[in-house]
């Protein structure tokens, strides 16, 4: 095995594999399938502060190499998560990340809460910040540098655990929100989260998914995610952990070359959910097939013509 | 549940657009549970289709699993060029399975369309545990149809159109053995106009009633939170964490016709 | 063969298949392969004032059911553009819509001038604002709703054929950059340009992209086309010309389903020049075989669920 | 320049990973202008490769057309998979062709890798019209050769390795045949380096040399403008409208060495 370590913040990851949001539920969902301890780290699905049913079904269809889905961040609540999770969690060998969402800061700022007042082994938090904000007639926090900066800053307050700022694809200048993460605090950004999409039955007319637009995410994405990442990489001085249609050890390679220090698989645990075990050996492999003497030694460095 | 590459035995048409596929699949067997559960399906082709498909198991025997499928769209039309000789990966066995249909009642059992294989499956199950049992199919037109009306050893075949079998839908012959037999219980499959008919009838009449339900599957493994169907009685604790919603791939297809609803 | 024609602005279309700018050159270069004439409409690759060489190679690749494309608006000029094209034009039975591209106001405002100065067969403008504004910094008109309407206003002012203005997907809200083209005066606006992707060869570490940025095209984009025009047919009342990812005649009825009054074919023609004549072919089979009595009556008509 | 739907004859591995298929295309030889010309194929699988992949016209003859190609990357791959008796859709033919090597020259064929398709076309023009000529081929190894070594026919083999043939590249036998022969003209198509030292030394010696090039095509008809190679000599005036750049495609694929730069 060759050196696949990689460090954010001051935690270091044994590999930069990490299984994406949403896509992994909680960890504890397909252990025949994959050896969990493997991965770098496990992000779990993004947390309310109360249980959330999500929306109505259709949720999900699938697109030319991607799929939209709506699931309407149905999660079980900071409080079970706290109660169930966390304990479920102490035995695992692998890095916990939580996921948090939120309607207005305060929400998450009381997850926040809610999760330092508790000794847990978790190693950080993912901030989706994909969600609409009620106090600002629905406007996601994503798109907003100022909402962003003062969301990063209040937590950063509130927690030594690593803070990662999840960003959105659906912006016109993805780099200011990056920065302004950086600048609040955050140890690190990750990008990219669903690609806002629609997708329409020819036959019925009707609308395949229920809250009529969804994300976008799977290889359709990769290159929309590869350029927010090199974007990213090219202005900021903290990590990128890099997703968006990663299925392939290819796709791993294309994103640390871009900029990232890890990624996250997301999609590809639907086809198969040990994907992520999988493409720990492959990059090995790659790395070790390379002229590259580490994988860390490859962040960034795609060569460009210009 | 496992991942397995199985080898195709045989692929063939049955039906106008109806295939039948028979896989050496022991991994899947030896995991297998009962009728109501399904593989989920990968046909590669690079990640033009990047979802598995979910196909009920219609018969698991010998080693063997055999599925019915109709073509749809992209994939299962691929799934039709497949010939003996050629693997796919199939993901399994999934999903709960039908119960209760060996405890001294009468299973009548419905099948419509691609709902049928599993209904297919709990009939040879009943026939297995030599127990007494009416299938009822029904379909739009005699073309769907792949076995013969011989209601003489208690198989009715139904199309709307009349051209073969009874004319009219599933619910005439339900609702005439119903009243015939002792302690019925309909499991049923199929379309879903045709299960929310049988619902609505099991609920009226009081009638023992298990639903297989599809639902669009992103994972089939609990991972997508895709594929969820309202429930009915929200006390009902299952292996996912919702109250409202019910996941169909790990908490279902099969479900009492009570524990849910339909939109 | 049913009715499809289709008004926009007080211009009658034989039918709503277009060819998008910069997928059909001139509209004269694959005769062999497809009658023009049945076209609802040729939009003609982007112009600019100087003749332009566009950027090195490479300039394509292909991505996961799409391509990257950073052709940097190669074009023969205004100047040559009424010389050696305006008269082929006469002789064409289809309509034209020259697509028009600068880095300042002036350079939009030139070309038309130069436009209008002449007599032409022209039907009408699509102003294509994903292009960088050397005044502003680089920053695209299309991302901003103050330029995007002052140069909308600018022209408007100077003719009286059609104007589209082209809207750029890679932006927060693709809503208001709509609103504002309507309300200075636009006929249309059309959506979507490409999206910001990148590729790398995971090989050579390379970028396959001499920009290291180009448009992302084909059906790995069709959702979020799908979604820019249904949300812009949701608060607009000028029509909407579809785009992005339609190579079959279910894709052409999901964006008129979604809000499109028509619809242009871009990628699908490297594939088979001959995409837009089968698809008016087959649309027409479509709508005879459907429920709707005539194509215009489909418009904006997805069921959606909520 | 059409599209059609041809027949595979025959599709077989005729060195390691390179492969030879037979079309039956009465089409596109009704069209064809000589070798240099290429067809641009279309493997259906959706839309998940959306491009066609440009091929080199290796032989056309009787209504048939070969391709001789080397699996890269997924296209290929579901290229080699195709059996004799299925079809595949190709535009063509494309592009422009070798000329004067019928103007009482010695012409001297060079191929290397995928790029030798065009040049063993020329040859078979040259056998044709009984001009005499000398055909080098290199490769890196053995294993990608598929012809003999036969130097006193005329066809000379080189590989980096000397594993067969010549050892070294292909610069050392065109000097020497150069100095051999009276009137030579080269004519060359292969890796990009090759092309290069070719281009060099065909200068610096003022040897009449052209070269068929790659690029990476978009639609190879035109349209897209991706295929752009620098010209050198900007004065020329081509069916493309621009005047740094050629469209490969269209101009090309065949180009005066003078008359293009290379990165
Ligand atoms: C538990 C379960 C068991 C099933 N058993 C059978 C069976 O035994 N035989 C059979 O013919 N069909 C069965 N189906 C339906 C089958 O999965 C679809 O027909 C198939 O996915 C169609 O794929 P396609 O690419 O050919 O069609 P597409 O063009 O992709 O879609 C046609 C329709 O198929 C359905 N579908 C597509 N993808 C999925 C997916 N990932 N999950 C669920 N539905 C999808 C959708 O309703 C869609 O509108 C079952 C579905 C479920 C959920
Ligand atoms: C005029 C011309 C003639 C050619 N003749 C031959 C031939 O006779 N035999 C042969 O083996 N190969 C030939 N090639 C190269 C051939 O087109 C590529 O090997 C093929 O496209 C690879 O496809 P893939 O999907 O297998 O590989 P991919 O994984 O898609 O790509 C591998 C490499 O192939 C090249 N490539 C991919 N797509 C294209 C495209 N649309 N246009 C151009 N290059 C592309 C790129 O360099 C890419 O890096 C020719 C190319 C050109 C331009
Ligand atoms: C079904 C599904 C559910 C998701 N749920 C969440 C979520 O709860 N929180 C979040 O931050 N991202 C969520 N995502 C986004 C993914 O984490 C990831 O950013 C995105 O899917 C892109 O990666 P991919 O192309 O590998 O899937 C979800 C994605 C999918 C497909
Ligand atoms: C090679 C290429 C060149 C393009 N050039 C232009 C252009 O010059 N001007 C323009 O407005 N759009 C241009 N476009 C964008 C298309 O017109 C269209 O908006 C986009 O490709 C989405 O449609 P599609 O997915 O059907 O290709 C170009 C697209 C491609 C692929
Ligand atoms: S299909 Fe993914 S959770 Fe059920
Ligand atoms: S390949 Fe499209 S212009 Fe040459």
């Amino acid at each position: 095995m060759s050196n696949l370590e990689v460090s954010i913040g001051n935690i270091t990851f044994k590999n930069p594999i990490w299984v994406a949001s949403g896509t992994f539920g909680y960890g504890t969902e397909a252990p025949d399938l994959i050896d969990v301890n493997k991965l770098g780290a496990i992000v779990t699905k993004s947390i309310t502060r109360e249980p959330r049913e999500g929306n109505p079904p259709p949720r999900i269809v699938e697109t030319p190499s991607g799929m939209i889905n709506s699931i309407g961040l149905a999660n079980i609540g900071v409080k079970k998560y706290i109660k169930e999770m966390l304990p479920i969690y102490e035995d695992l060998s692998t890095k916990i990340i939580m996921n948090i969402a939120g309607t207005d800061i305060d929400e998450y700022i009381e997850i926040l809460e809610l999760m330092e007042n508790q000794s847990s082994s978790i190693t950080g938090y993912e901030i989706n910040i994909s969600c609409p904000n009620v106090n600002k007639g629905g406007m996601e926090f994503g798109i907003d540098c100022d909402m962003t900066a003062k969301l990063t800053e209040e937590l950063r307050s509130r927690t030594d655990r690593l803070i990662i700022m999840k960003l959105s694809p659906n912006v016109s200048d993805i780099v200011s929100i990056g920065k302004a993460s950086q600048d609040s605090g955050a140890d690190a950004v990750s990008a990219i989260n669903t690609v806002v999409g629609m997708s329409i039955n020819a036959n019925t007319g009707k609308s395949n998914i229920f809250t009529t637009y969804g994300g976008l995410s799977g290889p359709a994405i990769k290159p929309i995610g590869l350029a927010a990442v090199n974007k990213l990489y090219k202005d900021l001085s903290i990590p990128i952990i890099g997703m968006g249609g990663i299925v392939s050890s290819t796709d791993v390679a294309e994103y640390i070359l871009a900029g990232s220090t890890s990624v996250q698989v997301g999609t590809a645990n639907f086809r198969n959910p040990g994907t992520g075990e999988d493409l720990i050996d492959m990059i090995d492999t790659y790395v070790a097939d390379s002229n590259w003497k580490s994988l860390v030694e490859m962040i960034g460095k795609v060569e460009i013509h210009n | 549940m496992l991942i397995e590459r199985a080898h195709i035995i045989s692929n063939t048409e049955v039906a106008h657009n109806i295939w039948e596929m028979f896989l050496d699949a022991p991994g899947i067997i030896s995991e297998y549970k009962g009728s109501g559960q399904f593989i989920n399906i990968l046909v590669e082709d690079s990640w033009n289709h990047p979802l598995r498909r979910p196909m009920s198991i219609a018969s698991a025997k010998d080693g063997k699993v055999s599925i019915i499928y109709k073509i749809f769209g992209d994939v299962t039309r691929i799934l039709s060029k497949k010939k003996s000789g050629n693997d796919i990966e199939v993901l399994g066995p999934l999903g709960n399975t039908f119960t209760n249909w060996n405890n001294n009642y009468y299973p009548i059992l419905v099948g419509g369309g691609v709902g049928l294989p599993p209904i297919l499956n709990l009939k040879s199950e009943c026939e297995l545990s030599k127990i007494d049992h009416t299938i009822i199919i029904g379909a739009q037109n005699s073309n769907e149809h792949f076995i013969a009306h011989d209601p003489k050893n208690d198989i009715i075949l139904t199309t709307d159109d009349g051209s073969s079998g009874e004319s009219g839908t599933v619910m005439n012959p339900i609702d005439r053995i119903i009243k015939e037999k002792n302690r019925p219980y309909i499991f049923a499959c199929g379309p879903e106009p045709m299960l929310v008919a049988i619902r609505d009838y099991s609920l009226k009449n009081n009638i023992p009633t298990q639903l297989s339900v599809e639902s669009y599957m992103g994972c089939g493994v609990g991972l997508c939170q895709g594929c969820v169907i309202s429930k009915n009685n929200t006390d009902k604790k299952e292996n996912s964490y919702h109250e409202q919603y019910s996941l169909v791939c790990i908490d279902g297809p099969v479900y009492e016709s009570k524990d849910i609803q339909f939109e």
